[in-house]
């Protein structure tokens, strides 16, 4: 018992959830302003893997961080705009396009690397987002130290959730969005392009995503690997549900994932292997099922998910 | 005459730990000239046999991999190749006429490193982070307990695996946990334990290949593998028609140079140093051996 | 007196879905104050029309003009809804376009406002707040759309169009779902808004409805302007007579011959006693030979009759018992098989499998019989052969037994379903809503099916909003109110204000309704 | 002039034909650019990649190989989508497939030589079913998305696996390696032509295909499957027994992944590991979109994906090219093909419009 208070007790466990759920909150946003427009982006493994890689390597080039932030959001973007050509112009299936934009843009980012450094014999390095402290924020008892510890990155990620929870229920382009996700008749009535709205939805979600990848490569490590996304944009898929599709229950989706995430690590490294390892690294999914199985009833999801949108056509 | 040309298929990218102390052995064979290499990375073990026969039809000479997930198709495949020359990391035997295997057995330079990491520790507790528990890591951390115990008895160790070979930020954070559970050295088996280890400003334990220049201050010790004699020893065993079906796994090990402690003396203090040197030394006359332990290691609390 | 000034022209509007002309040539123009109503067959091309006219089609020949505030008549471009809106041109979709997680006040805002701004919501809420109470469009403006009842929902549509300061009012087949005392109050409506000056055109299957608040009455046919009549020349007959291209024959009713009780509804109570599609303790019989109507304001518990009768719900207490057995655990499956024929309400979604043939749409409710599949494979030449049966007797309109059934309009959707329910001979049928929305020539054509199944001996239960149907043709009423169903007696004893006021909820005693 | 867009009622067979044929140009032309980027000529490429997957016995049977496990998750995902039912676990269905052959089939039960390649079978269309049974009643019952739950399982499954042949199913012969136990020879499949690695699976993907398409075509099952999946609500209101439909539909789809596990095992690897797939769950989804959800249009499918995979890693080992071009040209076939099936529901239309 004592270990697990210790664990909870400490400023360094709440900051290393933190630090595990930023990638998830960028991606978890992005899959969530693309799903309210009623796009599904599978595409959202494949697009953390390019955040990574143009983001690290454009560092890795010359670009400085905030450049390679921008490459990387712009890899995104460029990933979504594809995704929503397939899916939004040319109505074609979102789980399949998603998935094929999935390949395409690991294997690409994959490609670029190794035919950009074709003689590496070692992950070169970049020097990364280092953690700042906020003045004032920093200074509070316990989360002081926990957000002490966090590069601008995280912050950004925390300030994107108000931002984006501010522009979809407090704006007319929130509005929009929401209205776009549900029915686009009505929007196509009033006036506004479906299309753009959400084209528009898709490519900036997927911008969000990349971020989420160079989170990985310029804060989280100052590398890039093979393989290291690891499934981190699958879980975002799923924090979206668990989240009902809002900002700021995607943000707690997301922290409470980072912080089981923080917490079997330091159990298994404390208490040791009581169990098979694996069963601890179950319990986030099994986590995430149970917790769809009891919120799915109440969940109130963009009814025009999945369903294209051709103009001139019955519906 | 022309160069042989070797090919080697690696089931992980070419800058894995383990695949780049090959992959470079290979490349400065070739650029000596004495060989010819290709390679194809990222291999799936579902396209390993696939890739094996393509590479033969090809006309090799010699073929460098991993045969850890493949063991009866590779031999299949060696077998319908009699005229080429296979040398394959592989857990089981060799295989008649021109099937020889390897691992990495870096244990020695392991056991000298835990003997540095023992003196060195503060806390008495370590922290190890691997990728899986398969046997050439645990018998790397065997060893490296092995010989952190044989200096200090009050040594305990928590010992993680990811599960996964390439997920630094996930290898950094299972560090971070070790180190606020008390750990203040780390065994960095896998990529982003010694970032760890350098921004929390304890010290690590290197495997495989020397990154003390990566992290200035950090690296006490490192146990270093050298793909070398293995390979420049396959490569002359080919060339000279004398490649046999055994076991280049005894290249690793220290008597033939295929591996080594490196040691920054000023972080690991002389008597820390004294008494690896100490051993090593009789590890290399054949006065001690490094016993070989491959089950999973697990935490000692 | 000088006629008022020309909103709204279309000129020569060509409109072709492939080999179709949907809209041939069209041309009308729409005064201000008037209220232009638009009549014709399903597939006429009226929808067409007013999609092309609000932008949300793009037509191959033909302008749009509309009239700015200046007064000079400027086209729209083609297929920009946007822009008809900013011309003050407002539509009422004949299915809502409503998103419905929104509230009612967001609906009417969407897209009001620049999109990278801050919005003026409460600003917006003024102003509708004001329009509600010069329009007497009653609704609560925050609940979201989701809750709201199909009137309200209706009124957010109006609204939309009167929040963007429409001059010209499209409203398409607005009274389908509405119940007759909604209809009426947005008729009040209507009207209140031409006299402000607003130029309304109005799309229905109801003629008396039609007749009753239009200025003038355009007729299309096959895509064609058919005529056009002033409300004044206009009778039934004309307009019948205009839209179908010849005389509609009047469907008579003999009197039936009744037989014993076929089903009984036994103090059935099924719902959260508070709800109001909840039953209470519902008691009636339905007789052979004898079509029995269930009249009622729509949301009273007609749904939840329906459903028992369907094989959708079963009873929370009390008993349904055929040929006087209680029946146990009914399913649709169960029903088929006890010879029930069941017309969905909403036929388009419940009804036909929109990508699935006609044949197969025809066959679907009992695939498992052994004359239609054996050893669990299908007897594909049987479906056929009973498609094309089924095809002929009741005047499918389709390419055959192999269209989709996604590509049937309403009315033929509608005769495929009584092909496939009444060709088994059932014994108990169900007709819900039988002919909404169908146009009067396939309405005739559904009430000969129904009668023609009641002189076979069969017991009928109609549910419908439409009066003058269930007039047309029942023998006894049933009234259903907050979930009670009353005894109205045999249609020949009763009158429309009677049913009202049991409609209402009144007993017989009290004032008639006002008509 | 504006472009204009009008759905087709069906397309015609030169018209498919000539819309894959074109796709497949704009894929080699598209796959020219990393290729040129590498340093490579393209045409000798395009020879290359050929030859990798249809030049030699060796090459084809290496592309049947790869498409065997393809057409099985391909018909897997194919019979699920045509009910609506989003299945994303075709991953983990294949593993747990594979698991409950070795369990079946590695020497626990003794079984007579003709009995164990069915009973492996068996067993792995039953847990791989019960691997989608289960989604898809949490569905029915909850009202859960099935396309996340199924997703997330994919993650389940492959660390339950890892425990397992970690713990009590790991070999104790294979050396401390995480492997399971394999399976007796009884159970292992056939090769077909010896020396070449294409195996009975493939057999076991075409006949499985061949029963599919009878099913969608001429059961009464199959007509129910298609009416609960075009509009569930005629479906129950006809009668239709819609959540026993679906749950059948599940065992089905789970099933079939499964079978693939059980051919990766018992045609291919022998025992299993938890790199036994290299994602041929997830390419069963493309697969069957590919094949607009046809039985048939799926094994072609899958031939297709896995020639090109084929084709363009031997041309990558070929010409030199970082071979993770193969899995960029595979991404870039794909979107092409996609976009071609675009061609085939709408004809483009220019059209004149008359000015504002
Ligand atoms: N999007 C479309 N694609 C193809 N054909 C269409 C489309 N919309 C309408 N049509 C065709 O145009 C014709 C006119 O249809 P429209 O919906 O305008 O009829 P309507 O007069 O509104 O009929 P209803 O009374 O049934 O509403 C129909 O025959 C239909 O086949
Ligand atoms: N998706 C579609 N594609 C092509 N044509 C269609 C489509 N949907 C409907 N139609 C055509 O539209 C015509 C009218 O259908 P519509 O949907 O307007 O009927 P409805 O309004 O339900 O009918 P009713 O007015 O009889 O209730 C039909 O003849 C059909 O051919
Ligand atoms: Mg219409
Ligand atoms: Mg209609």
């Amino acid at each position: 018992m004592d270990v697990l208070l210790d664990i909870f007790a400490s400023a360094n466990f709440w900051a290393a959830a933190i630090r595990i759920a930023t990638p998830l909150i960028f991606g978890v946003l992005g899959a969530l302003i693309c799903e309210r427009a009623g796009v599904l982006n599978l595409g959202i493994e494949g697009i953390f893997v390019a955040g990574a890689m143009a983001g690290w390597l454009a560092v890795y080039l010359g670009a400085g961080l905030w450049g390679g932030v921008l490459i990387a959001a712009l890899a995104g973007a460029l990933f979504g705009l594809l995704h929503a050509f397939l899916t939004v112009i040319l109505g074609l299936s979102q789980h399949v396009s998603g998935i094929g934009i999935t390949l395409l843009a690991t294997s690409a980012s994959y490609f670029t690397y190794r035919t950009t450094l074709p003689d590496v014999s070692s992950p070169p390095r970049i020097a990364p987002f280092q953690p700042i402290a906020v003045p004032g924020l920093s200074d509070l008892p316990f989360i002081g130290p926990a957000l002490f510890q966090q590069t601008l990155l995280t912050w950004l990620a925390l300030v994107l959730v108000a931002i984006v929870a501010f522009v979809l229920y407090r704006t007319p382009l929130g509005l929009a969005i929401r209205a776009v996700g549900d029915n686009p008749a009505s929007v196509e009535a009033q006036g506004l392009s479906v299309r753009g709205l959400r084209i528009g939805a898709v490519v900036i979600g997927s911008a969000l995503m990349a971020l989420g990848g160079a989170f990985l490569t310029m804060s989280a490590f100052d590398a890039f690997f093979f393989g290291m996304v690891n499934g981190r944009g699958w879980i975002c898929i799923a924090l979206v549900v668990f989240a009902s599709w809002q900002p700021g229950k995607a943000l707690l989706g997301a922290l409470l994932f980072g912080a089981f995430d923080a917490f079997q690590i330091r159990l298994q490294a404390e208490i040791g292997q009581v169990v098979p390892g694996q069963v601890f690294l179950m319990m986030p999914y099994l986590l995430s099922i149970l917790a769809l199985v009891l919120v799915a009833r109440k969940a109130d999801y963009p009814r025009a998910l999945l369903q294209p949108w051709t103009k001139g056509q019955r519906h | 005459q022309d160069v042989p040309k070797v090919a080697a298929i690696w089931t992980v990218p070419v800058e894995q730990q383990w695949a780049s102390r090959l992959h470079n052995a290979l490349v400065a064979a070739e650029d000596r000239g004495e060989i010819d290499y290709v390679y194809s990375e990222n291999i799936t073990n579902t396209d390993y046999e696939r890739v094996m026969r393509e590479y033969a039809e090809q006309g090799i000479a010699l073929m460098v991999g991993e045969a850890f997930g493949v063991e009866q198709p590779a031999r299949t495949v060696a077998a319908d190749y009699p005229e080429i020359s296979f040398l394959m990391g592989s857990s089981l035997p060799p295989v008649e006429p021109n099937f020889a295997t390897f691992d990495n057995f870096i244990h020695e330079p392991s056991y000298l490193t835990g003997i540095i990491a023992g003196m060195k520790t503060e806390t008495d507790q370590i922290g190890m982070v691997g990728g899986y528990a398969i046997p050439e890591v645990n018998r790397l951390m065997h060893a490296f307990m092995a010989g952190a115990l044989s200096v200090n008895p009050d040594v305990t160790f928590s010992v993680s695996f990811i599960n996964s070979w390439y997920d630094p930020p996930k290898a950094k954070e299972t560090a971070f946990a070790m180190v606020d559970a008390g750990a203040d050295i780390l065994y960095a088996e896998r990529f982003g334990v010694s970032d760890a280890a350098k921004e929390r400003g304890i010290f690590a334990i290197g495997n495989v290949i020397d990154t003390a220049a990566d992290y200035p201050g950090t690296i006490l010790a490192s146990a270093l593998w050298h793909g070398e004699p293995m390979i420049d020893q396959a490569i002359a065993d080919v060339k000279n028609g004398s490649f046999e079906a055994k076991d280049y796994g005894i290249y690793a090990f220290m008597e033939y140079g295929g591996s080594s402690m490196v040691v920054d003396e000023e972080l690991a203090g002389a008597a820390a140093v004294e008494a690896a040197k100490a051993v090593e030394a009789s590890i290399l006359d054949g006065s001690f051996t490094v016993e070989i332990n491959d089950s999973e290691p697990t935490s000692t609390q | 007196m000088t006629d008022p000034a020309i909103l709204l022209s279309l000129d020569n509007i060509t409109k072709r879905f492939g080999a179709l002309v949907a809209n041939d040539a069209i041309s009308l123009d729409l005064r201000e104050s008037e209220i232009l109503a638009l009549l014709g067959e399903n597939g006429a091309g009226k929808t067409t029309l007013m999609n092309i006219l609000f932008g949300h089609y793009v037509q191959d020949e033909g302008l749009v003009r509309v009239r700015s505030n200046g007064g000079d008549m400027n086209s729209l471009p083609p297929g920009s809804p946007g822009a008809a809106l900013a011309a003050g041109v407002g539509m009422v979709h004949q299915h809502f376009t409503l998103a419905e997680n929104l509230s009612g006040l967001d609906n009417i805002r969407l897209g009001t406002e620049p999109l990278l701004s801050l919005g003026r919501r409460a600003m917006a809420r003024t102003r509708i707040k004001s329009i509600i109470a010069e329009s007497g469009l009653e609704v609560d403006l925050d609940r979201r759309v989701a809750d709201l009842t199909v009137g309200e929902k209706q009124r957010i549509e109006i609204l939309k169009a009167l929040y963007r300061d429409a001059r010209v009012l499209i409203l398409d087949e607005p009274t389908a779902v509405l119940t007759p005392q909604e209809a009426e109050g947005l008729f009040v409506v209507l009207r209140r808004l031409a006299a402000n000056g607003l130029g309304v055109i109005f799309i229905s299957h109801k003629l008396g409805e039609v007749l009753a608040v239009s200025h003038r009455i355009m007729v299309l046919r096959g895509g064609k302007k058919a005529g056009e009549l002033t409300a004044a020349q206009a009778d039934r007959r004309a307009i019948a007579d205009l839209m179908v291209g010849k005389a509609v024959a009047e469907v008579t009713r003999t009197p039936g011959s009744i037989g014993k009780a076929l089903l009984e509804f036994d103090d059935v109570c099924l719902g959260k006693p508070s709800t109001r599609t909840a039953l209470s303790h519902v008691s009636f019989k339905l007789r052979a030979g004898e079509i029995v109507a269930l009249a009622g304001i729509s949301g009273n518990g007609q749904t939840t009759i329906a459903a028992l009768l369907s094989g959708l719900a079963v009873p929370d207490s009390g008993t349904l018992r055929l040929d006087g057995q209680p029946m146990t655990r009914t399913s649709p499956r169960r029903l088929v098989e006890a010879g029930f024929a069941r017309m969905p309400e909403d036929r388009q979604h419940d009804g036909v499998v929109g990508t699935m043939s006609v044949a197969e749409n025809i066959a679907i409710e009992d695939v498992r019989s052994p004359e239609l599949s054996r050893f669990g494979f299908l007897n594909r030449n049987a479906m056929q052969t009973r498609a094309q049966s089924a095809i002929a007797a009741y005047d499918v309109r389709c390419p055959g037994p192999d269209a989709e059934a996604r590509l049937l309009s309403g009315g033929n959707v509608q005769k495929l379903i009584l092909a496939r329910v009444l060709e088994r001979e059932p014994r108990i049928i169900l007709a819900n809503q039988p002919t909404r929305g169908l146009d009067i020539g396939a309405q005739a054509e559904v009430h000969r099916r129904i009668l023609a199944a009641r002189d076979r001996g069969a017991a009928v239960l109609v549910i419908s909003e439409d009066l003058d149907e269930l007039f047309a043709l029942a023998d006894r009423f049933l009234v259903i109110h907050a979930g009670e169903v009353v005894e109205a007696g045999p249609a020949d004893a009763l009158d429309r204000a009677t049913i009202g006021l049991l409609m209402a909820g009144q007993s017989h005693t009290t004032e008639p309704l006002a008509q | 002039m504006s472009l204009r867009l009008d759905p087709r009622e069906h397309a015609p067979l030169f018209l498919r034909l000539l819309v894959s044929l074109v796709a497949g140009l704009a894929a080699l032309l598209l796959v020219a650019i990393p290729v040129m980027a590498a340093g490579a000529n393209p045409f000798e490429a395009y020879l290359l990649m050929a030859q990798g997957a249809f030049g030699s016995m060796f090459a084809l049977s290496e592309t049947l190989n790869r498409a065997t496990p393809l057409i099985l998750t391909g018909l897997a995902a194919a019979v699920a989508f045509r009910a609506r039912l989003w299945n994303i676990g075709a991953e983990g269905q294949l593993y747990m497939g594979a698991l409950a052959a070795v369990m079946v089939g590695s020497g626990f039960l003794q079984l007579p030589a003709p009995l164990a390649i069915p009973a492996i079978m068996l067993a792995g269309f039953l847990a791989g079913g019960l691997m989608m049974v289960i989604p898809a009643m949490l569905k029915q019952r909850f009202g859960a998305d099935e396309v996340v739950i199924t997703l997330l399982l994919n993650f389940v499954v492959i660390l339950f696996i890892q425990m397992l042949i970690e713990g009590p199913l790991k070999d104790p012969l294979a050396m401390g390696w995480p492997q399971s136990v394999p399976l007796v020879a009884e159970a292992r499949f056939d090769k077909l032509i010896p020396r070449l690695r294409m195996h009975w699976g493939l057999i076991v993907g075409l006949v499985a295909a061949l029963i599919l398409w009878l099913m969608v075509k001429r059961t009464v099952l199959g007509f129910e499957i298609k009416a609960v999946g075009e509009n569930k609500a005629a479906a129950r209101f006809a009668g239709i027994p819609v959540d026993a439909t679906m749950l059948k539909v599940a065992l089905i789809s789970g099933g079939l992944a499964g079978l693939a596990g059980v051919s990766e095992v018992a045609g291919v690897k022998g025992y299993l590991s938890a790199d036994l797939s290299p994602g041929f769950g997830y390419s069963g989804i493309v697969v069957a979109m590919l094949a607009g959800l046809s039985p048939i249009g799926s094994v072609l499918a899958a031939i297709f994906i896995a020639a090109v995979f084929v084709g363009a890693d031997s041309m990558s080992r070929a010409t030199g090219i970082s071979n993770y071009l193969a899995d960029l040209v595979v991404a870039l076939s794909l979107l092409c093909v996609l976009v071609g099936g675009f061609f085939l529901r709408f004809r483009l239309r220019w059209q004149s419009r008359q000015e504002a």
